[in-house]
């Protein structure tokens, strides 16, 4: 099967490191993989997003129109994306940021408040760890080990930056785990 | 009088305003506009001396100046 | 060596070093940019040369100065730019100095914008500059296989000595793909000494090396093109390259495509093929020469051809020329940097099914139709 | 009373502009359509932007416009002027379109006396390509494609446009100014408006070279952004202006005295002078 | 008016004045610099402005200038110049500025040479510059009929909003013949408006000129580009233009050409026709749109089709395509600035009957034969 | 004993000059020629020709020779130094192709400092394509594209290249000679050899700037076109070195005092420093 | 009938001038012409050529390989062109200045010492006005009258040169007339 | 002593050295060469002074000097 998500923000919040890390991780585990930056009308004004695809056999286009995973950092990200994911996918929200629902109902959602966890877990710059574990959990693929074999490597000129990282990606694999991602907005809602 | 008005929206919080506030009237403000922006807001109108000068340096003309009665202008422009 | 990450426009630069290329002249442009810069940090640490040139109109000329020498060079840029290169190329083409040139392309006219097209088929495969030349295309559908034909490009130029072109889309150059290099590459075509020919200083030991293209004398000129075009004509001959996917099977229409497009239709095929539709797939690597044997004969087992391109239609004319009105020819084209997905190939596809079911009128009304139609 | 004594130029539309937070090509932009307003040449201006982060410039400025190919404004520019000399015909270029690419464009422009007003922008960069050297990039400094900063022995010093062009023969109005500190943007709008004046007047080919920012591209904060212009681009690239069409002055006069702040001018506000876009004092 | 004996690069410069042009910018090169050197003289006497550019690179770039204003405007090149025009055209044609362009070819390819030549077909009809884009290509074959389609390219050029080539070989530029200026010449299209969109400063009564090729957003981009597909149909639709010799009775092999090579197979048609050797003769005028519904049916009545170019091959692609293999194709080429005679041309069609006679294995060996083979 | 003291230098092939009678390209070359030969340079020569009259000159040097496309001859010399930098690389260029065309490819060989040197041939006019009005065309002067004589408002002033580029902050040895007669003729080989030695040593970028005759496209016989070039040309263009490395230099320098004819001195007949192309002596 | 004629020698004998004049003339007398111009490798280094087709029919090619006249001004120009004049054609040799014999016997040879009995006619540089006066007589296409006509428009401006060069084309006419048209060089081979 | 040799088929008769002669040694002949120039000849070799002007002027290389015994040399060059 086929693994592809886009991870969409604003430009600064590392989506495309997240997109990056996920593409490795799939490499080292024997998949297929194609890592595809947007770089069209998008790339001023500040939002940014990324396609990962993960796949057993060759990776056809790596363009996906109908993505079956979304990662949405930020409300314009959702808006763009959200319409789009296949049915029966994944959409993961970044409550911190975003208030409003998801309003898919035939698509798994997943709210991981992600700013307030890294803030949590004492790394503010490391919401995009946060998602990105929750997005590990909950799609399996690539494997964790992986993932978190990757995470350590990306930072490995800066020891300390590691362990805040993994911290970060861990919580919002727990999160995930815990089921307590629902953003209170959301809750409200 | 002068009154300085910054749009929220047109501000992307570059600080130029403030760095060339003589007066301390701008600062550098906490929240995020829609863009994600911190924008920078008036916290001491009452100090302004209406020199234009945040409305000179803003790149993106989201500081507006209105007077109340006679101007005195500091130099021209 | 391992399996690396790579982002298509650093494989590119990666590659032409691997081919022995030590310089490079070129000018920013979105969205090959990427090769610049990485070879500008990579080419001193191989000891070669990067220069930035004052405009895509330098470029050729100092490719011209540069490969005059003998030695391996290159330079890489997108539409616009590769446009301004047009009397540079005519030169280099017509002076028979090896060189490659990379065009990721963008969607044109004029500035247009930055994301992918093929638009500029016709420019590279029939001679955008003046006079009668050509250049091989070679068109890569993967990160890893941009490698592979960079390389592949330095070979052919100098065994040709011509020009050469890699024509990539935008997409090419921006995706990250793992990519292996080959430790022990050998040449895909023998490699001819240059000394014969390259102005290094005349000692007297050989004619003098004289680098150009003029001939003012019509027969000399005359005797010129017709050598060019002996020389096309053995490319036509030795290194027509496509690949085939599913043609050794039955199925009733040929898809043609080139590029990051071909994997669309690729999926749009394995798509079709779950649902019971047979299709074929048939893609270019060489654009000249122009595999029109192969595409004739996968036609000839096909009911109707489509062809899928990012323009308003290039390509389809040299299948039409290859198909020679023995089979239908469909066209699907995006444009402006819009891709088509894999389900809308495989609507076009059972479109095509429907209408030849509906009989020879339909089809008429068919032909050419969606994209650019 | 109230009165709006700064608002946007009737001149600039009411697009925000896409530019990174605190670039001054903003400033620049908005200096430009002042000068309209001031001059009323709404009307009649026709500009052209270029291939760079201007490339926009069509959407901010609320006139005719073109879009001209790399480096070509120039060219552009000669074209519509010759055709319709009463048309006001300005070009914006940044340093890669006009210091490299449009090189040839630039001087004979320059050269042939086109009775345009060219308004270049130099931030020693390539902004929108994502930072690679530009002509005008400083020795030593770094950039994309000069990742050890730029090599004065392979790469040559950076080019300075107006010293060069000063020291063609055809009369000229030709200065640079910079926008880094409101003293600075003050000075750089009264000297744009004389290169207009000249224009208007039909006197000769003005110029006017703007030392801008990139923070993107620099990597800095936009008043760090600023406060390095002043440190590094001031002492190699001199403000000043370098030709007048009344005389050689090939070399840099000195700027007339900057605005003093201290001394007070009283105005009635109706008078004041920069203009409103469909605002009003409410 | 009486008729005067021209100079053809003069005559398309009186042309363009009686077109109403009365901006021409531009820069030297042979075989066509009289044009510049006539208007140079001409248009200062109407109260229009020559402009000598820096180079053929700014020319475009002046040209879109101008057209941008609303005004009839024009320049002229041979084949070097031509290529260092194609950004620039791409701009124009992207923004849809109508202008004229006359390519006096020369012999290439780079420096080359500066005798006649139709090496530059590919370039002028299928887009030498980037991106999709198209212009009308009128061929003269005389001087008088180059003053006629000058006048016409610029009624065309308006129409569509495009720009318009004239494709002429050096002989067309360098020949004097009589020629004759109809005082009261009506254009040949229905003369639009220009004030909607052209830049002549902005008063509030029209939306803002923006003279622009840029849509970065592709959904805008693909627009644009099939809103220009959709003009490059209707000019194939309304504008092929050809002339056709000996075709009303029977003829046993067609020939094509065009520009001054379509008259030496004019007077080979009427040598062979004096030996009782019947040939067809088919000269496309418009270039692009090309005839290929009149080829096709001309062709149709022969036993076999010979292209003759002043190339190694390349409006031959177009006839194939319009025969579709329905007939034999040979071709014959002379490069360089050589010309074929009528002697040399007359010899191909008996040869061609020769192989015809003798069955189909030789006449696989013989197409494309002689010329550039 | 007979010795031949003044023949063909080596580095000249004997195939005749296609230039018109008198035209002093023919003079230009040879002088290169024989700083070639004096220089020991030949083996390791490259020049690259442009396209103007001297087109052929790959036919007319010894050595190995480029022939550039229309303007870009230093692009060229650009490509082919920076592969082989022992390479000693010039340029021959007239005045349209260099000061028109070229403008771009010559300001930024000059800016980077490409150590190569550019024989500038300025004739004031187009020669191969018949007489067309160039960027140096003088004031007034009459062309076949400027009939009435260029008009400086519509077309501009001419342009002094060598003063332009000597504007750019970059090092570079920047000169303009004449070969109107004799005296400045060996005037202008002592300048061209010192523009060749920056090169050997690595020094900088060099340029001279010949002001030379087109007797046929001025429609004058030899000896009136150089005295047409002295009364002309030469106030307008004035000869001297404008830039060394050594130093900015930028107001043109004296010239070193013309050669004395009355000053003799014995040298032995062996000692001729002019090589002669497979001649002997007999 | 079709004539033709290549007209060729040193640039500054005015050859071009005689063509045009011969195709001014065609056309008035109501004929298609087309005169073209040598622009080719020969421009520079002295040699020009020009060719002028005379039809009733519109003119096929302007080039013409094998022309039907030659008019010789310099030795070059006839080793050039003289073996390609079409067998019953007409070759003008101006044996002023060449002293070989034309080496074809299927032509009509015409030796006019162009440059000598200009001279003598008082008009040294109008040589080739004698020979295209011998042309016009030997060929008589185009007629006789409208060839003055031309010649006298042409010099319109300078009076004294309208009789001078009309006296050169008479001249050259009687000389073919007279037959007195073998220089001496001939003679002697 | 000084000889001055002019190829007569390398000359293009364009008189330049005619000119630059400070002792008349030269003249413009009156004979045509194959390429219809009519080419310089040196009438008044007795007055040569060995000065290589004529040479460093002519543009087609057409003079050749050469000496007999010792050379003064009357510049560098
Ligand atoms: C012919 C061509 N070459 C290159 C480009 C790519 N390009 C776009 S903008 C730019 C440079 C812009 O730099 P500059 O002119 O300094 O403007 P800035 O963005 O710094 O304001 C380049 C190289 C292009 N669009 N067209
Ligand atoms: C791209 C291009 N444009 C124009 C020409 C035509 N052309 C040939 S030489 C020349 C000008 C030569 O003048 P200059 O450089 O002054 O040299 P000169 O002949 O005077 O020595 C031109 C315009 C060309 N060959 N290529
Ligand atoms: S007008 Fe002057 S004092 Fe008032 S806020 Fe602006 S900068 Fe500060
Ligand atoms: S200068 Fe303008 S954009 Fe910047 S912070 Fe102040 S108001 Fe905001
Ligand atoms: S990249 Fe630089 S120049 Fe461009 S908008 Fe951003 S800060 Fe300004
Ligand atoms: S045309 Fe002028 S420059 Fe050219 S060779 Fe003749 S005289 Fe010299
Ligand atoms: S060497 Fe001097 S004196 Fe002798 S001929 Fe030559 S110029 Fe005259
Ligand atoms: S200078 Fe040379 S070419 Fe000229 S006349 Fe004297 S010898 Fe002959
Ligand atoms: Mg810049
Ligand atoms: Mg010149």
């Amino acid at each position: 099967m086929q693994h592809d998500v886009v991870i969409a923000g604003f430009g600064g919040q590392g989506v495309m490191l997240m997109g990056r890390i996920l593409a490795y991780a799939g490499m080292r585990q024997g998949l297929q993989v194609s890592w595809l930056p947007s770089y069209g009308p998008e790339m001023r004004g500040g939002t940014a997003n990324c396609t990962v695809v993960l796949s057993e056999r060759p990776v056809g286009s790596p363009v996906v129109e109908f993505p079956r995973a979304l990662l949405a950092m930020n409300l314009p990200s959702l808006d763009k994306f959200e319409p789009k994911v296949k049915a029966g996918g994944i959409v993961i929200v970044n409550s911190s940021l975003i208030s409003r629902p998801c309003r898919r109902d035939d698509v798994r959602v997943v709210q991981v408040a992600a700013n307030d966890l890294a803030i949590e877990v004492g790394n503010p710059r490391g919401a995009n760890m946060v998602a990105l574990g929750a997005y590990a959990a909950v799609a399996g693929v690539p494997a964790w080990d992986r993932v978190e074999e990757v995470v350590r490597e990306t930072f490995a000129r800066k020891t300390d930056l590691v362990e805040k990282n993994l911290a970060a990606l861990r919580r919002g694999a727990e999160a995930v785990a815990t089921g307590a991602t629902a953003s209170p907005a959301v809750a409200g809602a | 009088m002068s009154q300085i008005v910054i749009d929220p929206e047109a501000c992307k919080g570059c600080g130029l305003c403030v760095q060339a506030c003589p007066q301390g009237v701008l600062t550098q403000g906490r929240d995020l506009n829609s863009k994600g922006y911190f924008y920078a807001q008036v916290t001491a109108q009452m100090r302004c001396i209406g020199c234009r000068l945040c409305c000179i340096t803003c790149p993106d003309v989201a500081i507006r100046m209105r007077i109340h009665g006679t101007f005195y202008r500091y130099f021209q422009y | 060596m391992a399996r690396k990450l790579m982002k298509g426009n650093e494989a590119i630069g990666e590659a032409a070093i691997r081919a022995g290329c030590r310089f490079y002249f070129g000018y920013p442009i979105t969205p090959q940019t990427e090769v610049a810069e990485y070879l500008a940090r990579r080419l001193p640490e191989v000891g070669g040369t990067f220069v930035q040139a004052e405009s895509e109109v330098a470029v050729p000329n100092m490719l011209y100065g540069a490969a005059g020498t003998g030695e391996r060079v290159m330079t890489s840029t997108s539409s616009p730019g590769m446009s301004l290169m047009m009397e540079g190329l005519s030169y280099l083409a017509g002076a028979e100095l090896p060189c490659v040139i990379v065009n990721v392309m963008r969607a044109g006219p004029g500035l247009g914008g930055i994301l992918p097209s093929q638009g500029d088929y016709f420019q590279a495969t029939k001679g955008g500059g003046h006079g009668d030349y050509r250049c091989p295309v070679l068109a890569p559908w993967s990160v890893q296989e941009v490698t592979d034909l960079v390389q592949d490009a330095f070979d052919l130029a100098d065994f040709y000595r011509n020009p050469v072109l890699v024509l990539a889309d935008g997409l090419i150059g921006q995706m990250m793909e793992p990519v292996e290099f080959q430790e022990d590459r050998r040449p895909c075509k023998a490699l001819p000494d240059k000394r014969a020919w390259a102005a290094r200083g005349w000692k007297g030991d050989r004619p003098r090396a004289i680098i150009n293209s003029l001939f003012l004398d019509p027969e000399d000129l005359e005797r010129h093109n017709r050598d060019l075009k002996a020389k096309y004509d053995a490319m036509v001959r030795d290194e027509v390259r496509f690949a085939e996917y599913g043609t050794d099977q039955d199925y009733e229409v040929l898809i043609v495509a080139y590029g990051t497009v071909a994997r669309v239709c690729k999926t749009a095929q394995e798509d079709l093929a779950e649902a019971g539709v047979r299709v074929g797939l048939l893609r270019p690597i060489t654009l000249f020469p122009f595999p029109y044997e192969a595409v004739r004969r996968a036609a000839d087992k096909a009911r109707a051809v489509l062809v899928v391109e990012l323009s308003t239609g290039q390509m389809v004319e040299d299948v039409q020329m290859a198909v020679m009105g023995r089979r239908p020819v469909h066209f699907h084209g995006r444009q402006g940097g819009m891709l088509p997905s894999p389900e809308a190939v495989a609507e076009q596809v059972r479109a095509i099914l429907r209408d030849h079911a509906a009989g020879p009128s339909a089809r008429r009304r068919a032909s050419r139709r969606g994209g650019a139609s | 009373m109230t009165e709006l004594v700064f608002g946007r130029p009737r001149s600039l539309t009411r697009v925000p502009m896409h530019y990174c937070p605190g670039c001054t090509h903003g400033v620049i932009h908005r200096l430009i359509a002042e000068v309209l307003d001031e001059l009323g040449l709404q009307g009649r201006a026709v500009g052209v932007a270029p291939v760079g982060c201007a490339v926009f410039a069509y959407n901010y400025f609320n006139i005719d416009m073109y879009e001209a190919s790399h480096g070509r404004a120039p060219a552009v520019a000669t074209g519509a002027k010759r055709t319709h000399p009463e048309l006001i015909v300005f070009t914006y270029q940044g340093d890669g379109d006009l210091a490299s690419i449009g090189t040839a464009e630039i001087v004979h422009c320059a050269n042939r006396g086109e009775k345009v007003t060219v308004v270049f922008v130099n931030n020693a960069v390539y902004g929108m390509t994502g930072g690679q050297m530009a002509p005008t990039t400083l020795a030593g400094q770094v950039t994309t494609t000069s990742p050890l900063g730029r090599d004065v022995e392979q790469a040559g010093y950076p080019v300075r446009m107006v010293e060069m062009l000063a020291a063609l023969r055809t009369p000229a109005f030709l200065a640079r100014v910079s926008v880094h500190s409101p003293a600075r943007i003050i000075q750089a709008k009264a000297i744009l408006r004389r290169a207009f004046e000249y224009q208007v007047k039909g006197t000769c080919f003005s110029m006017v070279e703007f030392l801008s920012t990139c923070p993107t591209n620099w990597g800095l904060t936009p008043p760090e952004a600023c406060r390095w212009l002043e440190t590094h681009m001031l002492p190699y690239y001199p403000l000043g202006i370098f030709k007048t069409p009344e005389g050689p002055e090939r070399t840099p006069a000195p700027l007339e005295s900057l605005p003093d702040a201290r001394g007070v001018q009283a105005v009635p506000a109706a008078a004041a002078p920069t203009g409103a876009n469909g605002e009003t004092g409410e």
